[in-house]
């Protein structure tokens, strides 16, 4: 079915692309930029609907589709095509970015109208869309490379945006570097990839020569399997090789240690964060690791890393969700905590359970960032948590809709996030109690803070009258409704028992549907009883001292908690860890280094070895550099000691 | 009596075409092209350029050698021939806004470029120590009086002089390895293809680790050193610096891509066509130097609020990633090395050209913050510069992507997974200050208001290239095919 | 015989180059080097360069070195060195660079031998003759001869560009 | 005969002379000398080397040596005149204006 309209697939990353060339080139002003930009990935939208249902319906005639436009690399080693591949899992993930993507921008029209720079605004917002349909469509790790650095870009610039705060252009700056970093180990694992099988692409297709087969190296036959269950290797490559890409996921999806960009990423427009940093780029890492299961499965020691770095980053999360301020940064320590689920579910080999939650998340996330863009607009501007309350009366829509996203991340039956989040530590209790019990205390932790949450910003008085709170425009409420009854509703794609998803997805993750029985029905009514009742509580505690609330104050569990709330508000020092145990030496490591090399420095460190020497610093004093004579010293050094080399060897 | 040698003019046909009318043309410029059209002889380097590029055709593909094989022309040197060709016409149009904007437009500029270039030319080709030793002093003396052509601007007499010294005390080294390679092997020929007397020749021969191949050993030492000194890697490399910054800045692009280009492929053969049977020896020292270099320049680049200081610190660290590929000593080595030099070569270019359109009469704008705001000042510098950083920087989908993991996939495959690691980092490193660029240019208000009209040239070249940048890293086949075919002849 | 030549000479060339480097006047240091490359010239024709002799007498003593003290004189740069060392630091480091130096050269020379030459047949008397050099730069080294004459062309535009410099103010 | 090899010993001494030059001398001029010693240095070697193995084209190699020295020389100076008639100087330390 879908193989005879194929080409609707590279037309689905193309739209917005165009809609990002046609915005940079051509428009000037603020209506038409956003109405290009919603069209195309609205078209973008209803194109993956119907490349969805023709791959529904051509059934399992093929498990996979593979479109080659053209070859981007052609070495004769090397061949990596420009191609997409559409498959259970892509199609999915196609769905999710450009339905939340649609929403999303017709909910910017109304929220950046006015906006000093809209139609950069769009543009970036249009190109962001078709990085990650590369991303997600890639038949290939260097395809999915390049959307995956797209995105990081797209990301830097829409989190400068709004580039007059200095912090937010420090944000971006720093979002693109920690992803660097990231993407350095994902680089470092293509070529190992590269070396050990001389393939990049994931599934074998037609050779470009028209003969023969181009290998994947995910595919059981494939040389990488081959290299990695020879006898007697004890799996250190695929280690290995499983550990450099984990690193690039702990960049993009925020995991521990490199979580510590997503919460200044909130200097973006509310409407980035809620498709970047909580729908889409940020899942990024975990389809990658969905993508590469085949490998994951040949290394049990990536696996472990995998869950223990999930189950700390989801207990960072939550407990530094816990103790914020700004609405925006509650939902994005929120979305590191359940990005750090979805981790642990891969960990755990329950790569359904990550999707289901990846899906879930992905909607009501971006519904309840959506919501908090509703209330700042509404509260001209104001993040501050403590500046809030009551506004409930004052924007209805907001409230419902974002109660629903809130219930439903804190896995409320029968809610989409009960279901997913459910599967997982339905998961965890079976294969892992530890990590089961870090779960159910980040899941209780989650029913905590949207409590609280709920309390401070809708329930009570408003506690500051410098704003008038009215509701915002439809064009921002209608997304929100939308992505409401998707929350309601989205549960059903795997339902206990019915394992929709399960199904659709095997033949690319082969995986046993989840099992279903007494206990598992007993550990969900237990946990959904507890995370309505810490719901309930934290609402009413934080409900009952809200009105003590004054801009400066400290929360009412502070006095109890003291250092212990300032660490979680600080977001466990990652961040001034980093500084100090990084930035710092990083920053002395540099001058040393520009000083060793840098004619002032050899200066100065003999310098500094003359005055410790004969303590005689006359006539040395501050020495200015640019000396030519010291260029041809420092030459010399080279000299004598590549002779020096050359000459050791020689005997 | 004297038997003239057989001269294959097909082979030197570049080489030949730049020479005569680099000749021709000085007696042109001086006889009949009045001052303030200067730019005339500028375009008839170009066209000049044209017909060297043009030679080349029919001989693609072929390998063949003359003067006594001290010249050889083989698909990688025909390669590196269109690219410094491609170089020298790229700054010379950039130039033709610059000389007379900074009022230092004399028409023996354009002749000396050629000059310049002509030497770049027989670098690549030269399979010949002697050979290779005057082909980097026809390379470096036009572009020592280049990089003083800008007075009255003190530091560029200050670059010219530094370069200068730096650059006859290399050759001081380059002389006296030769001199003790001619003594260890009788012969300064790399490598012969008709069996007469060759270093790799002698080489297969010889016992390598006896004590008698002291003075051999002893002599590559120091032509690898001199020609360090030419790419600029650490520690060889603090010239670069001061040069780039003190030099026209046509002259500074001219020098980052064309010198250091064709000094590598003069490593690369000194490497791959003399030594071969040593590369067990000199690998671990370049690797080193490898690492060091890419480590140096790319954190020299961090501090740097210079932009011109900043490129200059990184065509150090892209010095060390393209020792990256030249170590390998592996086909597919060679093949990363040609494509990285030609994506280096677009890249940078059109960075530096960039900042020629900033600068305004007799002014600099080489600050950080004369880049503010420049997307809305000037949208098509600033996104053509933002394609440059990216490029640099090694994001997909330019070609400086492509040519960093076509090189960190050869050096990977070569065995040198540290460096390859090394380069990884770097690159990460290094896009702290290249995007620091993008958000200087994207991301603040702008401070100077009044605008250096672009030239039409200027625009449609920059245009070209940035767009090159960027088709190229997506559409790059045409590009690896033609390294691919670009073998070069090896010892054995 | 010849060892006592070449050592005489030899003492000449070194001492003409150390004082060379060490002596404060500009023109002291250029007679100095003028010395050295005379003592040079004299160990060529040891060496049987007759050729090679007369050009570094011509070349070197006749043109350079005429060029230089030209140079000084024009400058009024013969007068002694400023005593103050802005990077003195860089004085021991930079002995101590080239002690290492001459040290490896030491031991690339030790490991090499002090084998003592043969005599030289009648016929291998030759290799200097301005003849057999003409023989062997016009035909072998035809291409790096050519190259030489753009290297020079190169130069003499050079000076020029370099010293004709239009009025301007500055 | 003499050994080669006390040529060489002798060219080295004079190569190391002609680095020590470079590195210590502040008079461009002076430096400039040291680098003619240098390559001199080098010269003698090949001379040397061309006896040793009774050929030509050692010899050959210090005429082109000869020659780019003359027309190193030639530049150089003419880059000091230059800079002399605009700063007044050839003592290459007061010359560091570009540094970092």
């Amino acid at each position: 079915m879908l193989e005879s309209v194929s080409f609707i697939i590279p037309l689905l990353p193309l739209l917005p692309f165009l809609g990002f060339v046609a915005n940079l080139l051509f428009i000037r002003n603020e209506r038409s930029a956003g109405l290009i930009a919603t069209a195309t990935v609205g078209v973008s939208f209803i194109l993956s609907l119907v490349a969805f249902i023709l791959f529904a319906m051509g059934g399992g005639s093929r498990p996979y589709l593979d479109l080659v436009t053209w070859y981007w690399i052609n070495t004769g080693a090397l061949i990596v095509p420009f191609g997409f591949l559409y498959d259970s899992l892509s199609s999915t993930m196609t769905l999710l970015v450009t339905g939340v993507g649609t929403l999303i921008h017709i909910y910017s029209i109304g929220y950046m109208h006015g906006d000093k720079r809209p139609v950069r605004y769009f543009a970036y917002l249009n190109l962001f869309v078709a990085m990650m349909l590369t991303l997600v469509l890639a038949d290939n790790l260097l395809l999915l490379f390049l959307g995956w650095e797209g995105v990081g870009l797209c990301s830097f610039l829409l989190i400068g945006h709004w580039f007059e705060r200095k912090s937010a252009r420090a944000a971006a700056v720093k979002a693109f570097v920690v992803n660097r970093i990231g993407d350095a180990g994902l680089l470092l694992a293509m070529m190992a990839i590269f070396a050990l099988t001389g393939s990049l692409t994931f599934y074998s297709q037609t050779h470009p020569s028209g003969e023969g087969v181009l290998p994947g190296f995910l595919d059981s036959t494939s040389s990488f399997s081959a290299i990695f269950n020879f006898p007697g290797q004890p799996m250190v490559l695929a280690t290995a090789v499983t550990f450099l890409i984990l690193i690039g996921v702990t960049g993009k999806s925020a995991q521990f240690p490199l979580l510590v960009w997503l919460p200044d990423a909130m200097e973006g427009p509310t409407p980035v964060s809620a498709l970047i940093h909580a729908a889409t780029m940020v899942t990024a890492g975990v389809y990658l690791l969905l993508r590469v299961e085949p490998l994951l499965e040949m290394s049990s020691g990536t696996r472990a890393w995998i869950l223990w770095i999930g189950a700390l980053t989801a207990i960072i999360g939550a407990t530094a969700a816990l103790a914020q301020w700004d609405i925006k940064r509650v939902l994005a320590y929120s979305t590191v905590s359940q990005l750090g689920f979805m981790v642990v579910a891969v960990g755990l080999g329950a790569y359904t359970a990550a999707l289901f939650h990846l899906l879930t998340h992905g909607v009501f996330k971006a519904l309840l960032f959506l919501g908090s863009g509703s209330v700042i607009h509404a509260a001209g501007d104001e993040q501050d948590m403590r500046r809030m309350g009551g506004l409930r009366k004052a924007l209805p829509t907001t409230f419902w809709t974002y109660m629903v996203g809130a219930l439903a991340l804190a896995g409320i039956f029968p809610l989409a996030g009960f279901w997913s989040k459910d599967e997982i530590i339905a998961h965890a209790f079976e294969h892992n109690i530890i990590v089961f019990g870090v779960l159910f205390v980040a899941s209780i932790l989650t029913a905590l803070y949207m409590g609280r949450q709920i309390a401070l910003v809708f329930f009570g008085e408003q506690r500051d009258h410098s704003y008038h709170p009215h509701e915002s425009p439809k064009l921002m409420t209608v997304p929100l409704i939308i992505l409401a009854v998707g929350t309601i509703i989205a549960g059903v794609i795997n339902l206990p028992g019915s394992h929709f998803l399960n199904t659709w997805l095997q033949p690319v993750i082969a995986e046993e549907a989840a099992p279903f029985g007494t206990s598992e029905i007993v550990l969900a009514i237990v946990t959904t009883l507890i995370g309505a009742a810490a719901f309930y509580l934290s609402w009413r505690f934080y409900n009952e001292r809200a009105a003590r609330l004054r801009a400066n104050s400290n929360d009412p569990i502070y006095r109890g908690t003291g250092a212990i709330w300032e660490g979680f508000n600080e977001g466990w020092y990652l961040d001034g860890f980093y500084k100090a145990a990084i930035v710092q030496p990083f920053r002395s490591v540099a001058n040393f280094i520009a000083q060793v090399f840098d004619p002032r420095g050899i200066d100065g460190l003999v310098d500094g070895i003359v005055r410790s020497l004969n303590g005689a610093s006359n006539g040395i004093g501050r020495i200015q550099n640019g000396f030519l004579r010291t260029y041809a010293l420092v030459f010399l050094i080279g000299v004598v000691l590549i002779v020096g080399y050359f000459v050791a060897v020689n005997r | 009596m004297i038997q003239p040698p057989q001269i294959d003019f097909s082979v030197i046909g570049a080489l030949t075409v730049l020479c005569v009318w680099g000749i021709a043309l000085l007696l042109i410029d001086a006889f009949f092209i009045a001052e303030g059209q200067k730019r005339v002889t500028g375009y008839l380097a170009l066209a000049g350029l044209a017909v060297a590029a043009l030679v080349g055709l029919p001989s693609w593909g072929q390998s063949s050698n003359t003067f006594s094989g001290m010249v050889q022309l083989d698909g990688f040197s025909q390669t590196l021939i269109w690219i410094f060709l491609l170089a020298a016409a790229i700054t010379i149009v950039i130039s033709l806004d610059y000389l007379p904007r900074h009022d230092i437009e004399k028409g023996e500029y354009y002749p000396l470029v050629l000059f310049a270039t002509a030497g770049m030319v027989l670098l690549a080709q030269s399979t010949n120590l002697i050979v290779m030793f005057l082909a980097i002093e026809l390379v470096s003396i036009p572009l020592y009086i280049l990089a003083g052509f800008a007075y009255p601007r003190v530091t560029s007499e200050e670059a010219a002089m530094k370069y200068l010294l730096l650059g006859a005390f290399a050759s001081g080294f380059f002389v006296y390895g030769l001199a003790l390679i001619y003594g260890q092997t009788g012969t300064v020929q790399l490598f012969s293809v008709d069996g007469s007397d060759s270093i790799a020749s002698y080489l297969d021969r010889a016992t390598l680790v006896a004590e008698n191949n002291v003075f051999l050993f002893a002599g590559s030492a120091l032509i690898l050193v001199t020609l360090g000194f030419k790419v600029a890697l650490v520690p060889f490399h603090n010239w670069t610096p001061d040069v780039y910054e003190g030099s026209p800045t046509p002259i500074a692009a001219f020098m980052s891509v064309g010198t250091k280009g064709a000094a590598f492929a003069a490593l690369l053969r000194f490497l791959v066509q003399a030594l071969p049977n040593l590369q067990a020896i000199w690998m671990p020292i370049l690797a080193i130097l490898a690492a060091l270099t890419m480590i140096v320049g790319n954190i020299g680049a961090l501090k740097q609020l210079n932009v011109k200081r900043m490129l200059a610190y990184s065509s150090v660290g892209h010095a060390g990633y393209i020792t990256l590929a030249v170590i390998t000593g592996t086909t597919l080595g060679t093949n990363a090395f040609l494509f990285y030099i030609l994506a280096y070569t677009l890249t940078n270019l059109g960075a530096f050209a960039v900042l020629i359109a900033l600068e305004k009469q007799g002014e600099s704008a080489w600050s950080l913050e004369d880049l503010s705001g420049l997307w809305q000042r000037q949208p098509l510098l600033a996104v053509a510069m933002a394609i440059f950083m990216l490029s640099l920087a090694g994001v997909p989908p330019t070609m400086g992507f492509v040519g960093k993991f076509y090189i960190f996939s050869a050096a990977w495959e070569g065995g040198l997974v540290w460096l390859a690691a090394i380069g990884v980092i770097t690159s990460a490193i290094s896009a702290f200050f290249y995007l620091r660029i993008i958000a200087r240019m994207f991301m603040y208000e702008p401070t100077r208001a009044e605008e250096a009209s672009l030239s039409r040239a200027l625009k449609v070249g920059l245009a070209v290239a940035a767009v090159a940048v960027l088709l190229l890293g997506l559409i790059p086949t045409p590009i690896i095919e033609l390294v691919n075919n670009s073998l070069l002849v090896a010892a054995r | 015989m010849e060892l006592a030549i070449f050592i005489i000479t030899a003492l000449i060339a070194l001492v003409g180059a150390g004082a060379m480097i060490m002596s404060r006047n500009a023109v002291h240091s250029a007679l100095f080097l003028l010395l050295n490359f005379a003592a040079i010239a004299i160990l060529y024709l040891l060496l049987r360069a007759p050729f090679l002799f007369a050009v570094q007498l011509i070349v070197y003593t006749g043109a350079i070195m005429v060029l230089f003290l030209f140079v000084v004189m024009l400058l009024g740069a013969e007068r002694a060195e400023d005593e103050r060392d802005a990077i003195a630091w860089q004085k021991p480091l930079a002995i101590g660079l080239s002690v290492i130096l001459f040290i490896e050269a030491l031991i690339v020379s030790f490991r090499n031998g002090f084998a003592a030459l043969p005599e030289l047949s009648a016929e291998a008397e030759q290799i200097g003759a301005p003849e057999t050099i003409g023989q062997v730069l016009f035909s072998k080294y035809l291409l790096p001869f050519e190259i030489t004459s753009i290297i020079l062309l190169v130069a003499i535009i050079g000076v020029i560009v370099l010293n004709q410099r239009r009025k301007t103010v500055s | 005969m003499v050994p080669t090899t006390y040529y060489v010993l002798l060219s080295a001494a004079l190569f190391v002379l002609g680095v020590l030059g470079v590195l210590l001398r502040r008079n461009a001029i002076v430096l400039f000398m040291s680098v003619e010693l240098m390559l001199n240095a080098a010269n003698l070697a090949l001379v040397a080397f061309a006896r040793e193995r009774a050929s030509t084209d050692g010899q050959v190699l210090v005429f082109f040596v000869i020659t780019v020295a003359a027309a190193e020389v030639a530049v150089g100076l003419a880059l000091l005149v230059a800079i002399f008639r605009s700063k007044r100087t050839t003592d290459v330390d007061e010359v560091h204006a570009l540094n970092g």
